[in-house]
This record gives C-alpha cells, structure tokens and sequence, in this order.
C-alpha cells in the first residue's frame, strides 16, 4: 500500500513532466489568478488606507454658552474629553475664534468690531473605531445634554457623503473580491479539466487496466497541488517587481503595500488550494 | 473459467453477439475465429465489462459478472490480462511504464515490478526499447508490449483480441506459444484472430463466429 | 475553391458540436473574461462619476475691498464671471456672510457686534473642463490682479488632496484595467491551446493527409470567434441580472450603470475578437 | 514513379533503413516484406515525408523530394495516398466525413465528394456504417475506412503500411485486389505487409527487408 501511494504522489510528479504544455498553461492560470487576487487584495487596502485617512478629519465641534467664562467653558471641556470614544480635543478660546473667522473672511475680527465677541467652543477628534455617521451623531447628542453646552457641530452632512462614497467604493471592492473567488475556482477548475480532457483517453484505458478512481484522481490532484505552486512562485517573482515599481513609484503617490509575512505565504496557500479545488473538481466531474 | 450462457450483447439489432454459449476451462486456450465485424471484440469487451450484456449470464471464475457491484469492477478487471486490439498503449509513459501499469495498480512493491517486467520484456525480446516511448516504436513492436502488458500480472484469465495483426508469421507464433504456455500456470486464454493458418498446426479448440452468431 | 471556404467554414461550427467539453469551457472563459471586463469598467465609470461630482464643489471664494459699495462690488463680480473657465458665480452680499458667520460660529454676527461688519465677496465655480488644481490656481492668480479684488482665496490644499485621492483611484483603476486586459488575452489563448492540444492527433492526420496550415486554422478561428459569440451572448445575459440587482440597489447606493448601447455591441465586439485573437495565436503558435 | 537511391533514414545507429535503392513503375504494385521492425513503415514514412533522409534521393514522379519547400508539402502529400499502420481515422467525425476529408483537403466541388465517397464506401463494403464514429466500429471495419480514404482522391501514389493486419483472409485478398485494380488506372502501389501467405499466389514483385537493410 505505502509502495502505491508513493507511485501515484510520484505519477503527480511525472504527469506535470509528461505533458508540458497542459502543465504550464493550468500553472500559468493559477499564476494569473493569484496576480489578480493579490493586486484587488493591494487595491482593496489602498482604499481601506485612503478611507481611514479621510475619516482622520472627522471631528465634533463644540461651542460654549457665551454666558460661562474660560474656566467654566475648560471644565465642560475635559468632562467631554472623558466620553467614551472621544480620542482628543482642541480647545479653542477667544484668539483661536478670532483665527477661525480669518480663515473664513480673512480679516481679523478685532480690526472690523473693536473687540472679540467670539464664542469658546473645542474641537474633538474621536477614536478610529468611532469614525463613522451613525456613531458620531450618537456622540454628538450626547455632548449636547452636557450642561454650559450651547452648541454640538457634527458636519454629518459632509461626512455622510465622504462615507457614503468610501462605501460605495469598499463595496465595490467586495463586490469585485466576490466574483474574483468565483471566477478563479472555475478558471482553474476548467483550465484543468482541459488538461483531463486531453488525457481522456489514457483514463479510459486505465480503467480498463483495473484502476480505481481513487488511483486515477490522486496524480491529477497531486500534479493539480504541484501547478498551483508554481503559479504561487511565478506569482511571487512577478509581485517582487510590482513591488520594486511601487517602491518607486511611493514617491509620486501614495500605496499602502502587503506586508510579505501575509503575501507569500498567502499566495502559496491560495494557489495551492486553488491548484487542489480545481484537479479535484476537475477530475471528479470527469469520472462521473 | 470463462463460461457464457446465452448471452446476447448488442449495438443495434444486427450488430453485436447473439445468444452465444460456450464455456472455457482453467488452463485452456480457445481460439475465437470469424471474419471481420462478427463479434469477436465485442465477446472479449463483454467478459471485461465494457460494455452491458442484455440478456444471458457471463460467469468468470464461479463468479456472475452481472452481479458485481460498479465499485468492484477495477477489482475484477485486475483479475484479467487484456489485449486489446487498439494495443491502448500510454503514449506519455515509456515502454518499461507501461508495462509495470498493471502491476502499480494492484499495489506490487516497486522491487517485484522491476523484476517482473524485466522479466516479460526479456520474454517478448524488447529489453533493449524499455526507455521508449510507444510513439518510438514500429507496431509490431507496440503490439507486443501490449502482450507484455496484459502477462506480466500472471492473470488468471487472458483475453487476446487480434494479437498477432501486426505480426510477421515467426513472432506472431511465437506469441501463441507464450499465451500458450500461460495456461500452463492455469490461466484461462481466449484469443481472437483471424488468423486461421497460424492457429490450424496446433489443433486447439476454436469458436467459429458470424455475424455475431456462433457456428456449429 | 468556394466549396473550400464553405467547408471550413462550416467544420468551424461544426467542431463547437464535435468537441462540446472544450466549446463550452473555451466559451465559459471568454465569458468571465467580459464579465470581469464590464465589472472593471463598470467600476471605472463610477470612480470617474463619483470623482466628477466631488470635482463639482471646486470653487474660487473672493473677497472684494472694503471701501467699495456694493454696485462697484457688482461690476467686478460680473467681470469675474467673464474669465476664461468660470462657469458661474454667486454674489456675497453682507446677508450672506452674516450667514456663513453663523454657519461656522452659530452666532448672529449682528447680534454679537451690533452691526454686520462682513466684507463682501463671490464665490465662483469653474466649468467641468477647468476643475484640476493647476488650472484653478491660475484663474485665481488672474483673478488676484484685478483692481478692487482684496483677495482670493482658492482652497488648493483640500483640493490637491481630493485631488490626489482621486488621481491615486483611477491610476489604480487604470493598471487593473491594463493588467486585465493582458490577462485575458493570454487566458482565452490559453484556454484555446489547450482545446487545441486536446486535437493534436488530429492536426498531425491532418498534415499527414496534405492539408495546409490555412486548411487547418481556419476551422479553429472559426469555432473560436463562435465560441466568443457565445460568452458574449451569456455575458450580457449575466449583466442583464447584474442591472436588475445594480437598479434595485440604487436607492441605497448611487452607482453608474453603462449605458445598453455601448454594452451589448461592446461585449460582442470584445468577445468575438477575444475568440479570434485566441485561436489564431493557440493555433498559431501550436503550428509553428 | 517512386525511386530510391541509396536513402539511409535512422532514428539511431542500428534503427531505421540503410542504403535502401528501388525502383516502382507507374502502374506497378510491390510489396514491401520483411519481419517487424525491419523499416517498413519507414520507408513509407520516408516517402510521404514524414521523417528525414540522411542519406541518398527518393524521387517521387520525377521529383526529388529532398527539393520539395516546406511549404509545398501539403501539395506533395496530396497526391499520394497513404494507408496508416495505425489507421489514424479522426474520431470525431462520422466514417463518411472521414473519407471525405482527403477530396476537401483537394478542394473538390460538394457534389464530386458525395458521389466518389459513395463509390469508395461501395466498394469495400461499407456503405451501411457510413453515420458511424470510427470507435463504433470493428477493427477490420476500421481498417478498411482507412483504406477507402486513401483511395477516394484516386492518388498517383498509394502507400499501405500492412493494411490487412485486421482482417482475415477473404477480405484481406479483396483489398490486394483493389489495390491491385489501382494500378491499372496508373498508380504506383507499395504495400507494407508480414503477410506472405497472403501475397504469395500473386506473383508480384517484392522487397524484402530485414533489420533496415535490402534482401537480395
Ligand atoms: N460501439 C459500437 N457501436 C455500434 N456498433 C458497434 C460498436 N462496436 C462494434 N460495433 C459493430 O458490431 C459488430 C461486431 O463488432 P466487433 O468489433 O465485435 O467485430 P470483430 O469481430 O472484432 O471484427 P474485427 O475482426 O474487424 O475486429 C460490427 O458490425 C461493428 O460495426
Ligand atoms: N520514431 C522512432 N524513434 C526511434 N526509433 C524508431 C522510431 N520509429 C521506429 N523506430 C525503430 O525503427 C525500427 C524500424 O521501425 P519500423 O516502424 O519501420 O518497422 P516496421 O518494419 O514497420 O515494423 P512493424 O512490422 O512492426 O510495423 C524499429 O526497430 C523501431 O523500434
Ligand atoms: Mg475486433
Ligand atoms: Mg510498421
């Protein structure tokens, strides 16, 4: 039994050297395939970067009572500061008011009115884990019952449509991630049962030899395993020269890149797997 | 061994065997003769269960083919050494390969098949084309690897369709003697030819075919 | 010689019946090739919609002198409106500051001062074509030398990021679409080479029997751009189920569907040249 | 019509033909013997182009072959029609397609087609199986639409590589026999064959080869 097993793992071996081009060309698709997995994988985390980078400027702004003085307004400051996914705030009192109007009307407030009748208010930025619509509108609510709080500012409007965006995009991404998988089962799957089917022959005699399915399937399956890591390797090489390239290109524009503990190991395994699916399902959809 | 009870295995209505019955015993040769297309592949494609028998029963070795389960069918076959008359050789493998097919599918250890198959290739005279591949060879060459193929798993039965049509008259008896000499060792062997000179000297007993029908 | 093309053409249909395994695979395979096609240009075309309409709030905000009235202040807004590349305006008079104070302080500036102290201004946007930071820098520069204009203010910053964000999105989008582009056609020819292994006995007989390379090709070519036919025609039955689905999530989601006349011609287009370029390089280079 | 001088063809050192030189006339059968192995196929091999000559010139109706362009070949082989050792039927397509195939390969009218397709199938006897895919058929079956498909472009030059090793002797005879008739109409005929029982009453001259090398 040990000498049979060993000879079919090594017919896996042989067929891929038998019949070359059935071999290179199923290499070849697990190959395209797992380029094609590692670039949406490297653009999905592009947008992911891009996303969380966007939402960085998310913030809650918060204007006193004009009534409270700057002590007062400091105290409602920090109680706001201790709300459970408010990550830091900016305090903002008379003269950083007076530097907000001149961004906005670019004259100094002094100059036009006399005095600053600017009203205190802080800036708060939340954690990375609360950057989104419905958690910020919850949060600003909740500032706003704060006593001495005269006003909460959460642009939602402008957020809503900077998530929405991003999640149409991730969405897209999924979407596309989705058909990808789909898509490269059967890729594979069918560019290997082209290569069964040109050996259809040689099955039927082995079946008339005494085969057993089980004898017949294994050397496909292991030369399956086999061709999907070679695609992974082929992968490998060519994502190092994408790599190279990005390096090069970082300083153009900016690319979140796979780290290389999660890509090689990451492709090896997929293109074996998708190796192991496709022969497997391959040849069991011939031998039924 | 090999026993047929009115056995009807058929194409179309004309084409195939029609209520043949005959029976083979362990250690004897039977020689299946007929002209072309009356049915002498299809009697041996029967026994090997390529293709279903309508009516009639087919027992091989005490056992009712009708009866075995699909599952145990490569089972059964692994009990047979075939012939065919296509040769059926893996034109990927080489010669040695081929040859030692059989014998990795009935789990042999690796030393035994070196020995077996060195020894049929030195019976049938092809030593030297081991390394070959069947695509290298001339046919008479492939038809006689396809003999090697079907001896060297000393099957208790041995089907022989058309061995010899690419043979010249010297191997081609040289090839009766072997599957001849089989029987020896109490295999069952049933031989399709047309071959009636080559069979005529040895005064065996021979089934005549027509039409898929069996005369006398 | 009429009753040759006939035949070999007719042998082309024919082999698609003949060798259905190989037909069907060769179609299924050009047929996610178009479907990963109009998925990515599907993807492009709401990249480019959603960066258009972020694009759409680029504006030019101007802030005239003090000393003018608001007739002076109207008689250079409209000059304004006169450049090159400004597609609208609109006029900032005192009310609308006191506004937009109140939209950044959510105070009533006339309250607070007692008087509206605002300067007067427009904000300006720019025609479709001109919506790139380069280009708005200019016109802003232009708009600066005018006399009477105090200042111009042209947010570069927000906008060379969006900017960037967005150029960063379609570069991306356009080496997918490139590599995609590769990918296909090595994949259909792949598939394609594979059926025409599958028939290498065949092709062998038949130059044994006197035929020429073109006598052996043309049938090939043939079931090749049939079997393009063919995943175009399940393509755009798929795409079909794709717009019911993309239609009824519309309302959750904006997206860009591609417009029926470009789709249905395009995928035919694409698929039956996918099929020829196939065949004709997988026979080619099996023949050489 | 077909001359050899001094062609040596090998796929090593001691396979293949050596120094072979003959001549066939227009309108002339022969037969190549000889045991197998010998280079019978080969020889045809060398003719219809197949393999390269080292050695020595096949002028084949006046052409010295070695001349011929690459891409004149498939004109070459037109004119010739060659009977396989190994049939090499297409499986795909019916008996009657497979006969076809040489007259649209020459670029004959659909109309001729149907018509010398049914003469030919006539002929040999097997006009019934002509919607049959080469696997549905019997061997000798087989053979013979191998044979018809040579003959159907009523070639200048006929080769058959041992083309009655499937069948018995009756029909065996009537394809010498239409061979034969072959040559009447000018055809030069060179059959491969083992079968020296079968050739023998007819009186025709042969060649005999034995480990690549001429006899007598
Ligand atoms: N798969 C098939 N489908 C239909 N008809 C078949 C099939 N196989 C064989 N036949 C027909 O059955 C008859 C017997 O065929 P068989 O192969 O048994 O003949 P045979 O005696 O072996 O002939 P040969 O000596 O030519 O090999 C023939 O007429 C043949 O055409
Ligand atoms: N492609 C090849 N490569 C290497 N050796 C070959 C090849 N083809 C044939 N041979 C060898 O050349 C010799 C002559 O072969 P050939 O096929 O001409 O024999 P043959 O006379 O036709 O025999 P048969 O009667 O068995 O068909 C044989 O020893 C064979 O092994
Ligand atoms: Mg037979
Ligand atoms: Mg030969």
């Amino acid at each position: 039994m040990i000498s049979k097993a060993a000879f079919l793992v090594f017919e896996g071996f042989r067929a891929l050297v038998r019949a070359k081009v059935p071999a290179i060309i199923s290499s070849i698709t697990i190959f395209i395939t797992l380029m094609i997995f590692s670039i949406a994988y490297f653009g999905y985390i592009n947008l992911k970067g891009y996303s969380l980078e966007f939402r960085k400027q998310y913030r809650i702004d918060v204007f006193f009572d004009a009534s409270l003085d700057r002590d007062q307004c400091l105290d409602i400051f920090n109680s706001i500061l201790l709300i459970d996914g408010i990550e830091q705030g900016d305090f903002i009192d008379r003269d950083r008011a007076a530097k907000i109007f001149e961004r906005y009307f670019h004259k100094d407030v002094t100059e036009i009115v006399g005095t600053n009748p600017l009203p205190l208010g802080g800036k708060f930025e939340v954690a990375p884990e609360y950057r989104d619509v419905r958690i910020m509108s919850a949060i600003a609510d909740k500032i706003r019952l704060i006593n001495g709080v005269d006003l909460t500012v959460f642009q939602s409007g402008l957020i809503k449509k900077i998530d929405g965006f991003l999640d149409n995009l991730l969405t897209l991404a999924f979407i596309i991630g989705g058909a990808i998988l789909i898509v490269s089962i059967i890729m594979v799957s069918n560019t290997i049962r082209l290569t069964i089917h040109s050996k259809r022959g040689d099955i039927s005699t082995l079946r008339l030899l005494g085969a057993t399915d089980r004898f017949i399937k294994l050397p496909f399956i292991i030369e399956g395993i086999l061709q999907g890591l070679g695609g992974a390797l082929l992968s490998l090489m060519t994502l190092w020269l994408f790599y190279l390239l990005m390096q090069y290109l970082q300083g153009y524009m900016r690319t979140y890149l796979i780290s290389p503990e999660l890509l090689i190991p990451g492709n090896i395994i997929i293109g074996m797997s998708l190796g192991l699916i496709g022969s497997y399902r391959g040849i069991s959809k011939y031998l039924k | 061994m090999i026993d047929f009870k009115n056995v009807t295995a058929t194409f179309s209505d004309n084409a195939g065997i029609f209520d043949l019955t005959f029976h083979i015993e362990k250690g004897e040769i039977v020689f299946l003769m007929g002209p072309t297309g009356a049915g002498k592949s299809t009697v041996l494609r029967a026994i090997y269960m390529d293709i279903p028998v309508q009516k009639g029963r087919i027992i091989i070795d005490g056992v009712d083919i009708s009866k075995i389960k699909k599952r145990k069918i490569p089972f059964f076959r692994r009990s047979i050494g075939t012939i065919f008359q296509d040769f059926k050789l893996l034109n990927d493998r080489t010669v040695f390969e081929n040859v030692a097919l059989p014998l990795h599918i009935n789990g042999v250890s690796r030393k035994v098949i070196n020995r077996k198959v060195h020894e049929v290739l030195e019976r049938i005279g092809l030593l030297d084309l081991k390394k070959e591949r069947p695509t290298n060879i001339s046919g008479g060459e492939q038809q006689r690897i396809a003999i090697a193929r079907a001896l060297v798993k000393d099957p208790k039965v041995i089907l022989a369709d058309e061995p010899t049509g690419n043979l010249d008259l010297v191997t081609s008896d040289e090839i009766v003697d072997l599957l001849d000499s089989a029987t020896q060792g109490g295999a069952a062997v049933l031989m399709a030819t047309h071959n009636f000179p080559l069979i005529r000297p040895r005064h065996k007993r021979f089934i005549e075919l027509s039409e898929g029908r069996q005369l006398a």
